[in-house]
């Protein structure tokens, strides 16, 4: 390259922000959107519903109408701590490598990764319940709706242990190996990676209350 | 002079309600016209004026007049106007001043892939239950279905006589329209739609202003091998040793068209029906799911109607 | 400049690096482009075969045969939707924007080049998917580009494909947004501010956020109806449906006009995209032009951001026919009303910037005048379908056709045409050839409008779209029907006067004259002044350039030359001298 | 790198994040807690979105550090809260609409039947 590209690292002056940076809350208020639409979705099919979650699961009745007669909440509250907790974790582990400690941001960021597969293990667990009961998307529109967007939300998990685990396996190189420019630039990207994670224990907010205990 | 919507081809107008529509569209399409009028000769005028041949040097100052403000300003109101003055009551009208239950004709349009059902609740005025394999047919068990008379195809009415249609569809979206009536409505399943209009013409009336001759020619047979040709004969056809080659209501089938062209006719004089169109994509038949609207100069004459299609 | 190997090295890194992967914004731009191209010709080849069944139902077509109903409503769908989603969108945005773009705001390249690359490769998997289509059993998708369920969701497999190439589709637009918002915000070189970006510039801005917040609720959307689909879910099947196969074997309970909200909350915005950066090139082209700034560029500025957040709230003026009632459908035709406004504005500054110009007709001038009037009548046309009540017969029908087609065939697809001619000599070094643009030109307006106009005509007589047999089967399109063969025979014209085209494309790069001077046009833009012609390979110019005043100074008053670009030093006092007559006037 | 933080503020920082942990999970267990007592529907909704709301508010405020964030991305994200605004006020509006036309669904007609 003739040129570099401008402030890969450093923030540029006027907006005060990396591209990175700039690039990943884009890239965050279009899955604002996308959840949000999913959301929308949900409001639109649930105002126009006979009954929610369903007559036909549990017979009538003013209880049959609460969907924590049908979902786990128990194990929900566990996921949401568990995805709390990474989240903390996740921001801890770049705080470690704000204050140099490598073998700190390691750990932490372990944690993080090993929270996120106990989230996804407690959510299959939960599936695997709903299907035995033979609960499926196809039952009625609340299961779907309850499948498709903590499925989707599921997605954005393993999204986030795959980078995480690039970061916390072989993108490491970067650090260990390089100049103190590459450390700042695997620092943002911790940071970068961060912002991700902490959104989608955003989405999560949302989603257990308005499905689980709604 | 100020009524474009005659300029504008659009179908003749049979309903209550149509001629405010329509005026409504001559004002919209005057405001785009008077636009149109203003930018392009002043465009073309540009071009001309400012050639490079003409205007070697451009003027590096812009425009300061502010006539282009004042016509925003004008399209603003103009728009204002419509909407306020136009568009809002009209709507509000459609959608909110039904007639009374008791003076109108009552009809359930149940639309499938890819016909219209119209069911009409018989002399208890109380439509049957229908059945949930199939929405359309009345379930015997129930007595307000014994009466209840359904017509494929032809959604039948009384002139001057408010109609109230209950649309809905068995399977995918379709679109209830009625061009002659200015009426347009998607049929969407799970929903029960209420429409209503006024008829103001009878289906004679109707013919007689659509009459005119249309000529035979080897084209119009052509065409006419196109299956769906749906001209009326407006009167007989008699050959020279007195039997028929057409005649007067009989549909100018393409078998029936070539028969006259054979016989020497070159021009039919023939009418339409009004029909129903379908305005939705609704699958391969989309193209074909059409519909009449007979609309009977009496009450009785539409009972008498009625009565056929009960068995 | 930081790192030493340069571009030669680049050079060496063999073929698929250099041409298929690359990671240069510029050979992104040609990618896309070619692939767009190619795509377009195809959509065109596809509406073809329906202009001819239009014309003589029935008639078989050499090779293919007749066509069926269904295999009209296949064309139909993927007309539509390769024209929109595979055609101009990559073409205008990932095209045009990805190679001028970063020229245009002294950018070395695309903020992030190997996403730039992602997403050129999501978008050719996409096209790859969608194509493929037609091969599945029972073929590509046939519900319309709209693919309103139910009947997209009791569709064939090809809706199947459909959904997963929109996906993918969504997915490189929604990167190519990031991409572009990031580069624009911070790549921009010393000294352009915001108020001094092209306006180009500021079109493919605008355009980026509205890809980057309104396509993702489309793909809220396609999630769902995959589910309906391939989870036997019912978000948008209601209760109680039977089709002719019997009762439909799904829960229930859904909404049809979900899909149908969610769809316009992006389509609407989607139309936008497809008209927002056609201005830009108009814009770009029209300054160059008449030599004279553009009129009013920062009150267009204001229309544009003003359009860009009008757009996300008029979506249900395509649903007024849906059973609204009186408050929404008050809403919905209000904004519509007033997003028209910013429309008209645009239109009239760059109607007045022709005056006291000094008008050279070169051929990227003509298409972009022929932008005017046509992107005008189309916009017009919007009008009485924005209003309810004038909806109501004209809903569904040829109108919308019509009107929809005057905007993007000779609107947006003239000023795609326009960018082409006008870009040509910088992305190759060679001009086109004059004689064969002006039978483009005219060959191609002229016979658009005979396919278009009558569209207008057979709408106001009430004739149904997406009808396989043209309207034959109703008795009150009688009257219309023989415009039926006017417009066919104008659409084949069409096509053979794309062969002067086709021809001069591939010809001239060859054998075109080659360019004698870096800035062809005598442009101010950074494209033309700061770079030679064609670019810099990587990194795109050899020293930054810094930037001294506003995008489009032509004819100052003073200075030497008719254009005075934007990173040129010139000496104070020339400056001055122009400040000075400026205060005068 | 003009804006570092100094290890002092970063160690400030911890302390934080591990108070806003703690409150996250206090407002979880609260909202769990809410909804076992179980209030009428609109009630309970409200609370629990309020909930919700102050939960993403901490996490987007303290772990993404949205407190003190540039002003670009203050604009992204009220852009998109725009949008997102529309989104919801028209498609719950337009559901409304629908009613207030009194659209009956033939399902239920049906769902007797059955
Ligand atoms: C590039 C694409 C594009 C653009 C820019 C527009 C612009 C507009 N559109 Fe269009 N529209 C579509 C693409 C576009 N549309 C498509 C694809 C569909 C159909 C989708 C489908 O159903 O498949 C559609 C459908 C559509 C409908 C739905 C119709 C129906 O289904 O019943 C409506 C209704 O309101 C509408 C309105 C408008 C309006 C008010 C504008 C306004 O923004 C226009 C504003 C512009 C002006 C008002 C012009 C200003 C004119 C002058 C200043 C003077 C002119 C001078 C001369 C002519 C010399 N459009
Ligand atoms: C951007 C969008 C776009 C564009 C450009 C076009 C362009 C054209 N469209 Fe289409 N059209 C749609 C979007 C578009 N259309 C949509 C969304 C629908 C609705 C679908 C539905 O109902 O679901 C539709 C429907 C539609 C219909 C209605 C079908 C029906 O309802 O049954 C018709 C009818 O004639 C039609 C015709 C045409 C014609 C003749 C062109 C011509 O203008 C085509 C002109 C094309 C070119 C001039 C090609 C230029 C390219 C080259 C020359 C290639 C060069 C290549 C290289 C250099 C490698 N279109
Ligand atoms: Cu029914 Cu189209
Ligand atoms: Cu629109």
């Amino acid at each position: 390259m003739s040129l570099q590209i401008p402030y890969e690292v450093t923030p540029r002056l006027d907006t005060g922000v990396n591209n990175a940076k700039l690039g990943i809350w884009l890239f965050l208020a279009s899955e604002i959107m996308l959840f949000g639409g999913l959301f929308a979705a949900y409001v639109f099919l649930r105002m126009g519903a006979d009954a929610w979650p369903g007559l036909e699961i549990y017979g009538t009745g003013e209880m049959a109408t609460r969907a924590d007669q049908i979902l786990n909440v128990p194990l929900a509250t566990l996921n949401t701590m568990i995805l709390i907790a990474s989240s903390m974790t996740m921001v801890m582990a770049w705080a470690s490598l704000k204050m140099d400690n490598f073998s700190r941001y390691k750990l932490y960021m372990g944690i993080t990764i090993l929270l996120a597969l106990g989230f996804l293990v407690v959510k299959a667990i939960e599936y695997g319940d709903k299907f035995d009961h033979h609960l499926y998307p196809a039952t009625n529109n609340f299961l779907g709706v309850y499948f498709v967007l903590t499925g989707l939300h599921a997605i954005h998990v393993t999204g986030g242990i795959i980078v995480n685990a690039w970061f916390w396996g072989p993108g490491t190189k970067m650090w260990t190996q390089g100049t103190a420019r590459d450390k700042a630039h695997f620092a943002n990207r911790i940071e970068i990676a961060g912002l991700y994670w902490h959104f989608v224990d955003l989405v999560w907010i949302f989603l257990f209350p308005t499905i689980y205990l709604i | 002079m100020n009524d474009l919507s005659q300029w504008m081809g659009m179908p003749l107008d049979a309903s209550g309600h149509g001629a405010p529509i329509d005026a409504m569209m001559s004002w919209v399409h005057w405001l785009m016209l008077a636009l149109f009028l203003f930018w392009a000769p002043f465009f073309l005028y540009t071009l001309w004026r400012f050639r490079q041949k003409r205007q070697p040097k451009a003027i590096y100052k812009g425009v300061k007049s502010k006539f282009s403000t004042y016509l925003e300003g004008g399209v603003v109101i103009a728009e204002a106007v419509l909407l306020v003055g136009f568009a809002f009551p009209i709507w509000a009208t459609i959608k909110n001043d039904f007639p009374a239950e008791s003076e109108s004709t009552i009809v359930r349009v149940v639309s499938e892939q890819f016909a219209w059902n119209m069911i009409y609740p018989g002399e208890d005025g109380v439509f049957g239950r229908t059945t949930p394999t199939k929405p359309i047919n009345m379930d015997p068990e129930d007595p307000n279905a014994a009466d209840d008379i359904i017509v494929v195809g032809e959604l039948h009415l009384v002139r001057d006589k408010p109609v109230i249609v209950h649309l809905s569809s068995r399977d995918v979206i379709h679109s209830f329209g009625l061009p002659n009536m200015r009426v347009k409505q998607d049929a969407i399943p799970g929903l029960e739609i209420p429409v209503w209009f006024v008829p103001k013409m009878s289906t004679r009336e109707f013919r007689e202003a659509m009459a005119k001759t249309m000529p035979i020619s080897e084209d119009a047979t052509r065409r006419a091998t196109y299956p769906p040709f749906r001209w009326y004969a407006m009167q007989d056809y008699p050959t020279a040793d007195g039997s028929m080659l057409a005649e007067s209501g009989q549909r100018l089938s393409p078998r029936v068209l070539e028969r006259l062209f054979e016989g020497g006719v070159t021009d039919v004089y023939a009418a339409p029906d009004m029909e129903i169109a379908c305005a939705q994509l609704c699958g391969g038949g989309h193209y074909s799911m059409r519909g009449t609207v007979i609309v009977h100069d009496t009450q009785e004459e539409f009972d008498a109607a009625l009565a056929e299609f009960d068995f | 400049m930081a790192e030493p190997h340069s571009s030669s090295h680049e050079h060496k890194q063999g073929f698929w690096r250099t041409y298929w992967f690359s990671t240069d914004h510029k050979v992104i731009g040609i990618q896309y482009g070619i692939t767009a191209l190619l795509f377009l010709l195809f959509g065109f080849g596809l509406m073809l075969l329906m202009r001819w069944q239009l014309a003589s139902p029935g008639v078989e077509i050499p090779l293919l045969g007749a066509l069926t109903p269904e295999m009209y409503n296949q064309f139909g769908a993927m007309h539509g939707t390769i024209m929109v989603f595979l055609g101009i969108v990559p073409l205008a945005v990932g095209a045009f924007g990805n190679y001028v773009v970063p020229l245009q705001i002294g950018a070395p390249d695309m903020a992030f080049p190997r996403l730039n690359m992602a997403s050129y490769h999501f978008f050719f998997w996409g096209g790859v998917v969608m194509l493929a289509s037609f091969f599945v059993p029972e073929g590509a998708a046939k519900a319309g580009w709209t693919s309103y369920p139910p009947l997209a969701d009791i569709e064939t497999m090809g809706q199947t494909m459909w959904l997963w190439g929109m996906v993918l589709l969504i997915t490189s637009s929604l990167l190519g947004a990031v991409n572009f918002i990031t580069t624009i915000i911070q790549l921009r070189a010393d000294g352009m501010t915001f108020f001094r970006m092209p306006f180009f510039v500021w079109a493919q801005f605008i355009t980026a956020f509205l890809l980057l917040l309104a396509f993702p609720p489309l793909e809220a959307a396609g999630f769902l109806q995959l589910a309906d689909r391939l989870l036997d879910t019912s978000f948008f099947l209601p209760s109680g449906l039977v089709t002719t196969d019997g009762p439909l074997e799904v829960a229930g309970g859904g909404s049809p006009l979900l899909w149908q909200h969610l769809f316009w909350f992006l389509a609407h915005p989607e139309v936008y995209v497809l008209i927002l950066p056609a201005m830009g090139i108009v814009a770009e082209v029209l300054a160059n032009n008449t030599r004279k700034p553009l009129w009013g560029y920062r009150l267009m500025v204001y229309s544009l951001i003003f359009l860009g957040f009008m757009s996300f709230i008029v979506w249900a003026h395509h649903m007024f026919i849906t059973g609204m009632g009186t408050a929404i459908s008050a809403f919905f035709q209000v904004t519509t009303m007033i997003i028209s406004i910013p429309s008209v504005v645009i239109l009239s500054a760059l109607f007045i910037t022709l005056w006291g110009g000094s008008i050279r007709f070169t051929v990227p001038m003509l298409f972009a005048l022929g932008f005017l009037p046509m992107f005008g009548f189309g916009g017009l046309t919007g009008l009485p379908l924005g209003l309810a009540p004038t909806d109501i017969p004209l809903h569904d029908t040829y109108y919308v056709i019509g009107h929809f087609h005057y905007v993007v065939a000779p609107g947006t697809i003239l000023a795609m045409f326009a960018g082409i001619y006008y870009w040509y000599p910088k992305i190759t070094g060679r001009e086109l050839n004059n004689t064969l643009g002006h039978i483009h030109f005219w060959g191609s307006i002229v016979s658009m409008n005979v396919i278009f106009f009558p569209m207008l005509i057979q709408g106001m007589a009430g004739v149904s779209r997406r009808l396989f047999d043209g309207g034959h089967t109703y008795s009150f399109s009688e009257g219309v029907m023989h415009y039926n063969v006017l417009m066919s025979v104008a659409a084949f014209a069409l096509l053979a006067f794309q062969i002067p085209f086709l021809i001069n494309f591939f010809m001239s790069l060859k054998r075109g004259r080659k360019t004698t001077r870096d800035n062809h046009w005598a442009a101010t833009t950074l494209e033309w002044s700061a770079t030679p012609t064609p670019p810099v390979p990587h990194g795109n110019f050899e020293t930054v350039p810094t930037v001294y005043r506003g995008p489009y100074e032509y004819s100052v008053p003073g200075h030497a030359t008719d254009f005075l670009s934007q990173d040129e030093a010139s000496p104070p006092a020339a400056e001055a001298v122009a400040a000075e007559e400026l205060v005068e006037a | 790198m003009a804006h570092e933080m100094s290890l002092e503020e970063v160690k400030k920082h911890i302390r934080v994040y591990l108070l806003v942990f703690g409150a996250l999970a206090v407002l979880t267990v609260v909202t769990v807690a809410v909804s076992y007592v179980h209030i009428p529907f609109y009630p309970a909704l409200i609370v629990a979105l309020i909930i919700a709301s102050v939960k993403a508010g901490l996490v987007a405020a303290y772990f993404m550090h949205l407190v003190g964030e540039k002003q670009v991305i203050m604009w992204v994200l009220i852009s998109a809260g725009v949008f997102l605004l529309a989104l919801f006020v028209l498609f719950i509006s337009s559901y409304a609409d629908q009613e207030q036309l009194a659209l009956v669904t033939h399902a239920v007609n049906l769902s007797h039947v059955a």
